[in-house]
């Protein structure tokens, strides 16, 4: 106990010392921990993209002309039924002609002169996740024709295909991102700490002749580490927030995507304890490195 | 208490000392004296562990220093008080923490670290420098705030390396008696000099020590 | 020149005495410049897509029925000589249910009952910049508007008002960016020099009661300052060259926008340049800093 | 060549040097003595103008220490040999550099400073260490290379700090002769000193300072 207040008075008294040094320090360690937190946001936002990436992939089932009411409902019924299927929308044949006049906007007068609604009604079906692959598709779709009532079944093939590209390759990348950044920020911290003490190595020498053991000696350095990384923490929050803002209300006029974008909380609180937790292991690399 | 046998050591391949043989029994005071880059301060840091023997064997107490565990070092180091030839104050620290820093390393209580360094402060005449950094002190100050450090913790064995080079006569005088004391106490001293004044008519042996070798002894 | 040799000599020698440090040195000023050369490419081609902005805005005059082809040839010339035009395209009624079928892909067959082609032909017209605002565009569609064989003129309202709103904040905000990195990266690479100096200050303090000169005792440290910097820049550049094909190739898969992305060549030249005139001047402020 | 008059010295607002009265002809050697703390190494640091006097006037050659513009310090300083008595050597230059450091400080010519330096460390002894850096050599050996660099640019002025406290009396009196014999070729020379047989039977003026204050002088 004794030792722990000599070590932590050693600290903050050290740490008062060089303030500036100290502070230049932490604002090192902040802008490293910030950069991994915008690429954490990033990939996070990413992450939460892909997700939803085979939601966007439909399939539409067109209708044969002559088929009744009932008949509609049973094909509804026995596709819901489908394993794969996570969702069904009905589409009459009158809705689809209102939806292309919408799509044709101003010259829509063209669709005026037909005598009859030339288009069939169609149920669009939403696929589950694992089924949004090229050949997946294909078979489900060569499945669903052979049904009846069914009249053709169309999809994008091109869309399946990619869907499935881009969720695997955006994890993968994500992962292999993650762990070079930490890797870099923890290099950062350690080295920023280490210049630091890199300073104090007579001190430390002069501390070990005197009799003091590893832990003596570390002690204070391990605090000074941690206060420095905390504050870094605490200043890369600051910055990921007003990153965060910056992005979703200024840059997102012109990348709407952005606008959907996620600030997760837990990094705002974690950044500070990371930067503690690092700064702590950056002493001890550091301090290990010279030998005690 | 203290024993060189046969001991070597070399310095990018030089030898510094050469077959030493030297021992010094509890309760003893020896001075080592010799000119010069002859090996004096090697042979202190031998006894401390800050270098190794190469060759023979040197122990301290119950430490055989050539085969000591990383965790001893630390522990043959709190039974010695080291009056350091460069004197090795940390400048960060004020006087009275630099003398504290010795008894803290030792684990000694806040509450009786404060009587202590004020106590010893008083001995060596700085009792009013106690909250000046060590850059602030004249020479001997500082030589007098390392004397005090190695003292403190009233160790089994005091080694002192060269004390009184920035000191005058007068106030070396009084170092000596202080060492003295601390010896009638039952303390092992051994004392590396160059200063004649220090053991002459002490009736303490005298080592002398030139160019690695030590080339026998007389009564001062 | 002696005292040249000597100053590099002394740089060169501290440098790799400590080469660790360093290199630590050298790559925290890298991680600087990385984020702002990431930052400059984001904006530098935020800006190359805002100066198209302007060319994505197009008004659409749409040709009486009756009108001649020579009379189409004579409006035509009339267009292209209003000082706000800065291209014409013709669409002939053919042409325009060509595109229309295409448009409409699977259901294009629906066009198939019409009896005759109810499209007009049109013109296509591209804007000068300056001429893609709000007011402006209403003024130029009621000019057209009262010219002979024009029918009708149709532009959307809303990307007029945008594109202008985008172009200014865009510009606006990139300035500002530019200024904050910019003081970010001096601020860091000043004080990661610092840090290296602050050890050296009983050093310094020697030199200078040995008689030397401020220039004397700079020298070392600016050349050790700009070797560092430099080496930075280095790191840097390999960085912004690796962020950018990371981008370009994996990520523009789902963000196609990337895939139009440049990197500007200058700024793998010029980052090794800025880091070490930056090395300099933070040499030059920490040393300033130790009051010589 | 020296002089103070009523010169006072100011730390945290105690007069460490109080009315200083003292002049130094050119090409005189004179010494400084008095008990640790008594301020001969602040008196010593007002001449190089590491300190500034509070009250009096210091001068050097052509410079008043109290009214030097910055452009004047560098001069000043390199008409001077400085010998620190805590050394100042750098650590990370060898012996070599940092006896050399004292000729390019005063833009010497490389081809010159090599035979200079050279010349000089045979003087002290220390022809073979001249590759060692500072923290390998024994305090003696610093203490030479310390001198050996104020002396190697033969300044008009030379101030020696306690220059033989780690040095054994042989060795003292070989640095003692160095000195004189600078002094023969016209080297002005104040030397602090505790060491009564540096000034013992010289016949030169030995200066006494107590407390601040110089207690009139005698003849060594
Ligand atoms: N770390 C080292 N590396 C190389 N040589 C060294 C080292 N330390 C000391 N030496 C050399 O060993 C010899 C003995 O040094 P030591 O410091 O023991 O002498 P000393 O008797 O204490 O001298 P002094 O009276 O001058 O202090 C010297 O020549 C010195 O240069
Ligand atoms: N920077 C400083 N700040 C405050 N006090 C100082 C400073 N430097 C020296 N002193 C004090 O001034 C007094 C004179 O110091 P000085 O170094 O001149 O003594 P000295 O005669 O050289 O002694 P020694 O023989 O021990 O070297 C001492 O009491 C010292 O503590
Ligand atoms: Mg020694
Ligand atoms: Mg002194």
């Amino acid at each position: 106990m004794e030792h722990l207040s000599y070590s932590t008075r050693t600290a903050f008294h050290s740490l008062m010392k060089e303030k500036w040094i100290n502070l230049l320090s932490s604002l090192t360690v902040a802008a490293s921990l910030l950069v991994s937190a915008m690429a954490i946001i990033t990939i996070f936002n990413l992450e939460n993209f892909t997700r939803t990436l085979p939601e966007r992939f439909t399939m539409v089932v067109y209708l044969q002309d002559s088929v009744s009411p009932e008949d509609t409902q049973k094909l509804i019924g026995q596709l819901k039924n489908k394993d794969y299927v996570s969702g069904t929308k009905y589409i009459s044949r009158d809705q689809a002609l209102n939806e292309m006049k919408r799509t044709l906007k101003d010259v829509s007068n063209v669709l005026e002169g037909l005598d009859e609604n030339p288009l069939s009604s169609s149920i669009e079906l939403k696929l589950k996740k694992e089924s949004v692959t090229a050949p997946a598709v294909k078979k489900i779709s060569e499945e669903l024709k052979k049904m009846p009532s069914v009249g053709d079944v169309y999809y994008e093939a091109k869309i399946a295909e990619t869907v499935y590209l881009l969720k695997t390759s955006i994890e993968n990348m994500s992962i292999i991102i993650l762990c070079i950044i930490s890797f870099v920020v923890l290099f950062v911290i350690s080295s920023t700490v280490k210049i630091l003490l890199y300073r104090r190595k007579t001190e430390i020498e002069i501390i070990k002749l005197l009799g003091a053991t590893g832990g003596f000696i570390r002690a204070p350095f391990l605090i000074e580490g941690g206060v420095i990384g905390f504050f870094g923490g605490i200043f890369a929050s600051i910055g990921a927030t007003v990153f965060y803002y910056s992005l979703t209300t200024s840059f997102s006029a012109f990348m709407p995507i952005l606008k959907t974008m996620v600030l997760p909380v837990e990094i705002v609180v974690l950044l500070p304890i990371a930067g503690l937790v690092m700064g702590v292991i950056g002493s001890l690399i550091s301090v290990g490195r010279l030998r005690l | 208490m203290i024993s060189f046998q046969n001991a070597t050591k070399y310095y990018e391949n030089k030898p510094v000392l050469k077959n030493i043989d030297l021992s010094v029994s509890k309760g003893e005071m020896v001075f080592l004296t010799g000119p010069t880059g002859a090996g004096k301060s090697t042979l202190l840091k031998l006894l401390y562990a800050s270098e190794l023997p190469d060759e023979g064997e040197v122990t301290v107490g119950d430490f055989n220093i050539g085969r000591l565990r990383p965790a001893e070092i630390p522990l043959l180091r709190r039974s010695i008080g080291v009056v350091f030839q460069d004197f090795k104050l940390l400048e960060n620290l004020t006087v009275y923490d630099n003398i504290a820093l010795a008894l803290r390393v030792r684990g000694r209580k806040e509450k009786d670290i404060k009587g202590l360094v004020l106590e010893i402060l008083k001995n060596v005449h700085l009792r009013h420098k106690s909250d000046n950094y060590p850059l602030t002190l004249s020479g001997g100050e500082q030589q007098r705030v390392v004397i005090a450090r190695a003292m403190v913790s009233e160790p089994s064995v005091l080694l002192a390396d060269e004390p009184t080079g920035n000191l005058d006569p007068d106030t070396s005088k009084h170092v000596a008696r202080l060492f003295y004391e601390a010896n009638i106490h039952g303390t092992t001293i051994l004392i590396a000099t160059h200063n004649r004044e220090m053991y002459k008519n002490t009736g303490k042996r005298v080592v002398r020590l030139e160019n690695g070798v030590l080339l026998g002894e007389e009564i001062g």
